[in-house]
């Protein structure tokens, strides 16, 4: 029997949900080995008979806690689909103001009407079997875990660092022109695409896992880059993992 | 060695007429004021006098990714498959030549490896002499200042516009004169070659290691419980940088994928490195080189001592790459064989 | 250069004929090679084992090393992806194998001496080819003592061989496990304890130790202990492996590949080697 | 083409049954975040309910911004929304470019246009083909589709994949790119990457006609449905604009961007927590089919066409026909990046630096057209390059409440169809504007005290 797969969202932007609807082709024929029964952001109906679900997105909110929950005991196999879902990502930025704060700056007096907490990964509320890193995922990632996964594996992601894949791409290290970049201790699996494509690396897949961030803050405060400047950036995406920073 | 006279207004033509069979890369400036090898095509300035190319030579002949066989899930069977493009690098400097020979025999050694080998023996490589030496280079005084094979030609520019070029095989001369009779080069152009290469050796040598590169390995020998494996590794972000910049280490994962319809799949190698925590750790979480300690030692140990006691060759041809690619500035083999040195002297 | 149009890389088909539950995690596979040929392989060597679409894996080749049978048994414990996929194969499924690879335990050595086997945990697979040929070829071999530890009864593997045999002339066995629950009657403690338990005669015993890694450090001592030289006990070394051929790098015990020079060594071979034991 | 099965949205009207209609869209599918629908007919065929939630949770961007570094901002707004992202990018750099002064290159701009109509055509044919269709063709999805009318859908998935291609090269990621910087771009496409995406584009024109022949066959299912509204969108006298221009309207003169404020004038109702937009007198619409209202004569060749085939004339007060403006503008987008192109393949692609800046305490907006309308990025920052306010009005923010006011015409006139097809056709209305719910909710919704929704609207 077809495995049934559904997708749920949490806080987040959706972008990992349309990184599977652009895979295409390649979707069309992953199709054909299993029912998707729930994926709201290009389909009608819904089934809570599911065996894998992919969630995207932080929880933000209590009332958030009860449907994650819900979704985990339907589940047999549940992952956590890019950054705001296995890191919290963008969404932890606020959890260094505080609630009156931000809710004022964008809510003025009617903040107070809104149920918001610290944002957190899914793993600080339900068990999480598999995770997809990446703001946004990676499709062909996407694509080989769930082939993975047809064929009864633990899917493979690596641990080490963002550098690995960076050599691999021959592209010219941030630090030799004076940049500041996250590769470092970033866990691998995207390609080093931003650094591919003229940026640096952000930390959008979470700190590999025997990252070693003293060498690391060591070496970009060599490299002159003060320490807000430092912080900043392990706060774009890392502010849940590595919040005291 | 057979020698002739390359003018600069005859390379063009003789480009144009390579790029025919052979995808050509040569070494061209890339952001950062560093340098590269990139392909070439009309328009493309090459930097003769470029000082280092940024990433290894290696892909060429071990990419960083390439598939082994293909295989049918549903039938089980499996075929192998071999890419290996025509290519042709022109202006590969002699410590890099130094460092492709090695691989050849790192792969041609027990059972050889037949994808390298493939992709080899489809490449042209013409060498270069070095013009400047870049900052984090030592490699003249590692014994890798010149090759006697390993290149089709060999190139040194002995004035503004003059090549001598040296003949390494047979097929580099019959591509030299596709075009057209050449002059063979004179005793003079001879000698001015001789001199490039003299100041260039002598260029090299303001960044050195302090004593005799063949003591390496018998150094290495006393200095398994040294303190600076330790004081070094601490810094270490296991990022394998160091690895994967080095034209001589070769080591690879093998992974596999299946396509979408779950019908085909393919096995591929992927460059692995010894710096990275689980290179060496196995199913059941056992980790056979767990510290940062015993990687780190572990990849001067490959450098300095057993490649060597294998091979007779250094695992080090003191290009620098790993020099500049490691960010915590730990990966310098000069500065460390110096220090052990330095250290191992004091102890008599 | 010899540049030919083979791959090392590519496996041969191999159709699994019997399969058979060893322990919770243990499953004995018995594998023919559809080649029609025998694997000839010699005791101590190992295979790469494909599961298209999921992975290869080095296993130990642990029946007799037999010119006549084109078959070949693996024991493999399930503990991730390769082994994992392993155990939800059936019978008259294919997998891919490579080899055999690495260095063994050379019989001619062992002729005309005793034996003592030290078996820890999953050692005792590569050690069973060993054993069955001696047992095979029972003249040839002096006394064979096998002294068998396992972390808990519930992971002991080949009980009703090991039975057979203690019941048998033809070894001397003696088991241990290092934590025994209410079922075990036998000995207990690590198996660094069963060695001073047999009375053997060093000078014409030759020792052949597979066992987990932290089990040599302790074995190796007692066996020098009790006065065999350490040119006369092999080891079996597994390290992480991925291509079998010394290229890939993942083996290396400091300069030796553990998949050419090893898995077997000679003690006196890598006494001084630091990161061999 | 195989022909078209029409979809049973005009069904028989059912007698009333005498406890009236109850419709509960809890999670309308096929839309960018979550909104539901809520609706009741009393017994008598009135309408007691109807109201659009949105109960996305808000993720605080505009808080977030504060103190970050000019370079960042960009990066951290392109997150409000994955499929927006390149318009939230281009906006955001807009602002902070319009407040440090910097004046971009024509390379730059150029390539800037091409990642607007990158961005515009893969949202619109994702919309199109994917989303609305199956709408038009009676199917819950493009899943079934891809069976029934295969060769159709593969056309979507080629335009589709196209200009995610397209995103690909111009900036370098479909989602969350990361070429585009202040001042310019981070890394270039080249000369070949630009011909190569010529020829694919070139590829495409075909298969967007094939698309443009199902929805004209199907044109006959787009419900008859008008309210006339205030049309808002980016105007200028010089092309489609879609990067830049000044904010004009139907009922009003145009404005400079810096005066956004007047136009999207938000106001709070006393028993809702939600910001509304308001236009001259009320509620506004933005977007496709607005852009195309305000600025149809300034369409390409074939968008002219697509819009003739389509029936669309401006000024057209259908919401529904939202979808058919979107597919018009796939044709203007194409031909216009073809021109674009062509441009830059005369100069060659330079290899420019972005433009350098320099920081000090200042203020900027930026206004670009997104494929939902037009998006407001605004900010002001410190002396050090810091973000001290930030403000962001998304379009599906300022569609909201044009949404409500379009659910309120339309519900009575469905008063007597079953639950199942009202619930259609009210969807059909919403999904048409395209809404893009985690774009809007970084601002507008959530918890009341009661029942955790927001009312849109005074009961
Ligand atoms: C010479 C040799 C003989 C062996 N004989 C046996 C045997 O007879 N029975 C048995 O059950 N196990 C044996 N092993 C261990 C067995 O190889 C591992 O359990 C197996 O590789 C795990 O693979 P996996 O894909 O299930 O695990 P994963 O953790 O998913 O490993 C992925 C890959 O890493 C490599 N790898 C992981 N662990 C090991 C390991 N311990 N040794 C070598 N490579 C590893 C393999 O290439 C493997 O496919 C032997 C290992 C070696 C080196
Ligand atoms: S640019 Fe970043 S990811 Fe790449 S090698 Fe340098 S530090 Fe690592
Ligand atoms: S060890 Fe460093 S210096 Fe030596 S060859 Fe490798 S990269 Fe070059
Ligand atoms: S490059 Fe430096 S930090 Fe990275 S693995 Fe090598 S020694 Fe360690």
């Amino acid at each position: 029997m077809k495995p049934k797969i559904a997708f749920f969202d949490f806080a987040g932007c959706e972008g990992d949900q349309l990184q599977v609807a652009n895979l295409e082709e390649k979707l069309l024929d992953i199709l054909s080995h299993v029912e998707v029964v729930s994926f709201r952001e290009v389909m009608t109906g819904h089934s809570d008979d599911y065996d894998i679900a992919f969630v995207e997105g932080s929880i933000t909110r209590p009332e958030d806690e009860a449907r994650i929950k819900d979704i985990r005991s339907k589940a047999k196999y549940l992952v956590a689909l890019g950054a705001c879902a296995t890191i919290g990502g963008v969404n932890c930025i606020k959890n260094f103001m505080s609630p009156d704060v931000y809710k004022e700056r964008v809510y003025g007096t009617s903040g107070r009407w809104y149920s918001t907490y610290a944002a957190r990964p899914l793993k600080k509320v339900v068990k999480v079997d598999a995770e997809l890193h990446g703001c946004p995922i990676d499709r062909s990632e996407f694509a080989r875990v769930v082939k993975e996964l047809l064929l009864g594996r633990q899917p493979w992601i690596p641990d080490y660092p963002v550098c690995v894949e960076c050599k691999k791409a021959g592209n010219i290290c941030r630090y030799d022109l004076g940049r500041i970049c996250l590769g470092t201790i970033t866990r691998a699996g995207c390609g080093a695409c931003c650094v591919t494509e003229g940026a640096h690396c952000w930390g959008c897949r979470g700190v590999a896992p025997k990252a070693n961030l003293d060498a690391a803050r060591e070496a970009m405060n060599k490299n002159g880059f003060d320490h807000k400047t430092v912080r900043d950036l392990l706060r774009f995406f890392l502010g849940d993992t590595y919040a005291p920073l | 060695m057979t020698a002739y006279t390359v003018y600069l207004e005859q390379l063009h033509a003789m480009l144009a007429a390579w790029s025919k069979e052979h995808q050509v890369y040569v070494p061209t400036a890339v952001e950062g004021g560093y340098f590269d090898f990139k392909p070439w095509r009309e328009g493309v300035e090459i930097a003769f006098d470029y000082d280092l190319a940024y990433n290894t030579l290696k892909r060429y002949f071990l990419p960083p990714k390439e598939d082994l066989v293909v295989f049918d899930l549903a039938a089980k069977t499996a075929e192998m498959v071999f890419d290996a493009p025509k290519q042709l690098l022109f202006g590969v400097h002699p410590y890099d030549i130094r460092g492709i020979n090695q691989l050849d025999q790192i792969m041609e050694t027990g059972a050889p490896d037949q994808y390298y080998l493939h992709r080899r023996d489809a490449t042209v490589v013409f060498g270069l002499t070095p013009m400047r030496v870049a900052e984090t280079a030592f490699w003249s005084s590692m014994g890798a200042g010149e090759v006697d094979r390993g290149f089709d030609l060999f190139w040194t520019k002995t004035g503004p516009s003059t090549f001598l070029v040296e003949v390494g095989s047979m097929r580099g001369e019959k591509m030299l004169l596709a075009a057209g009779e050449l002059t063979p080069a004179s005793a003079g152009a001879r000698e001015a070659a001789r001199k490039a290469h003299l100041k260039i050796m002598e260029m090299g040598r303001s960044n050195a290691l302090n004593f005799d590169w063949k003591q390496v390995p018998r150094l290495l020998d006393k200095c398994w419980n040294s303190p600076l494996w330790q004081k070094k590794a601490e810094l270490c972000l296991a990022c394998g940088s160091c690895n994967l910049v080095c034209p001589t280490c070769y080591c690879f994962d093998i992974r596999e994928e299946a396509d979408e319809l779950l019908q085909k799949g393919v096995r591929f190698r992927e460059w692995d490195g010894c710096m990275l925590t689980s290179f060496a750790l196995v199913a059941g979480e056992h980790n056979f080189r767990a510290k940062a300690l015993e990687r780190y030692r572990h990849r001067y140990m490959r450098k300095g001592k057993y490649i060597y006691d294998r091979y007779g060759e250094l695992g080090c041809i003191g290009c620098g790459r790993c020099v500049r690619a490691c960010t915590t500035n730990i990966a310098n083999p000069r500065e460390v064989f110096n220090t052990l040195w330095e250290a191992s002297q004091h102890e008599d | 250069m010899k540049i030919k149009e083979f791959s090392a890389y590519l496996p041969r088909p191999a159709t699994l004929k019997v399969k058979k539950e060893l322990s919770e995690l243990v499953t004995l596979f018995e594998f023919e090679n559809d080649s029609g040929r025998p694997l000839m392989h010699k005791p101590g060597q190992f295979i790469m084992l494909s599961v298209y679409g999921v992975g290869e894996a080095p296993f130990s080749v642990s029946s007799a090393p037999i010119r006549e049978s084109n078959n070949f048994e693996l024991a493999v414990r399930k503990i991730g992806a390769v082994t994992g996929i392993m155990h939800d194969l059936k019978v008259g499924d294919k997998v891919g194998i490579r080899g055999p690879y690495g260095s063994f335990f050379p019989i001619q050595k062992f002729v005309g001496q005793d034996t003592l086997f030290i078996a820890g945990g999953l050692g005792y697979i590569p050690l069973r080819s060993l054993l069955h040929y001696q047992l095979k070829h029972r003249d040839e071999f002096g006394r064979i003592i096998l002294l068998v530890g396992t972390r808990n009864p519930k992971e002991r593997i080949f009980i009703d061989q090991l039975a057979e045999l203690a019941s048998g002339k033809d070894v001397e066995v003696l088991e241990t496990v290092d934590v025994p629950d209410e079922t075990w009657k036998g000995h207990c403690g690590v198996i660094t304890t069963l060695i001073p338990k047999v009375r053997i005669d060093p000078d014409k015993t030759n020792v052949a130790m597979v066992g987990p890694p932290i089990m040599y450090k302790f074995c190796l001592g007692e066996c020098l202990k009790i006065g065999i030289p350490s040119n006369r006990i092999y080891v079996s070394l597994e390290r992480k492996m991925k291509c079998g051929l010394g290229k890939c790098g993942h083996c290396q015990i400091n300069h030796l590949n553990a998949c050419i020079e090893g898995p077997v060594f000679q003690y006196n071979q890598i006494e001084s080697v630091e990161e061999a034991i | 083409m195989a022909k078209v099965e029409k979809a049973k949205t005009e069904a028989a009207p059912t007698p009333l049954p005498a406890k009236g209609k109850k419709i509960n869209v809890h999670y309308l599918t096929r839309v960018e975040g979550h909104g539901n629908i809520v609706a009741e007919i009393d017994a008598g065929g009135k309408v007691s309910v109807c109201r659009w939630e949105v109960p996305e949770a808000p993720r605080f961007f505009e808080a977030m911004l504060i103190g970050r570094n000019y370079q960042d901002v960009h990066h951290i707004t392109s997150r409000i929304c994955g499929i927006c992202s390149i318009g939230h990018q281009l906006s955001s750099l807009q602002a902070t470019e319009d407040a440090f002064g910097v004046q971009i290159s024509e390379q730059t701009l150029l390539l800037r246009k091409l990642a607007i109509h990158a961005e515009n055509l893969q949202s619109h044919f994702l919309h199109v083909g994917y989303l609305a269709l199956p709408d038009f063709m009676g199917a819950a999805s493009v899943l079934p589709l891809a069976a029934s009318h295969k060769e159709e859908v593969l056309a979507v998935v080629a335009c589709h994949r196209t200009a995610n291609r397209m995103s690909d090269m111009i900036c370098g990621r479909t989602i969350h790119p990361q070429r585009m910087v202040p001042g310019g771009f981070a890394k270039l496409p080249t000369d070949d990457d630009l011909k190569n995406l010529k020829a694919m584009l070139e590829a495409i024109v075909p298969k967007a006609k094939a698309i443009l022949d199902v929805v004209v066959d199907v044109a006959g299912n787009i419900p008859k449905f008008h309210r006339q509204t205030e049309y808002v969108a980016l105007v200028s006298d010089a092309e489609y604009p879609l990067y830049w221009g000044e904010i004009g309207s139907s009922k009003t003169q145009r404005r400079p961007n810096q005066l956004y404020k007047d136009v999207t004038r938000e106001y709070c109702l006393p028993q809702s927590t939600a910001k509304w937009t308001k236009g001259v007198d009320d509620s506004y619409m933005v977007g496709a089919l607005s852009r195309f209202n305000l600025n149809h004569d300034k369409l390409s060749h074939l968008g002219k066409e697509a819009a003739r085939k389509l029936g669309l004339k401006a000024p057209c007060h259908n919401p529904f026909m939202i979808t058919a403006a979107q597919l018009v503008e796939c044709f203007h987008s194409v031909e216009d990046s073809l021109r674009i192109i062509d441009i830059l393949l005369a100069r060659g692609i330079r290899n420019e630096t972005p433009a350098p800046i320099k920081t000090f305490a200042c203020k900027g907006v930026g206004a670009v057209e997104v494929p939902r309308g037009i998006l407001f990025h605004a900010y002001e920052y410190d002396e050090n390059g810091r973000i001290a306010n930030a403000d962001c009005v998304i379009p599906t923010n300022q569609n909201h409440a044009n949404i409500q006011r379009d659910l309120d015409a339309l519900l009575p006139t469905l008063a007597t169809l079953s639950e199942a097809d009202i619930e259609l056709k009210l969807s059909m209305l919403v999904r048409a504007y395209d809404p893009c719910i985690s774009c809007s909710t970084h601002h507008i919704d959530l918890t009341g005290d009661s029942n955790k929704l927001v009312k849109f609207i005074r009961k």
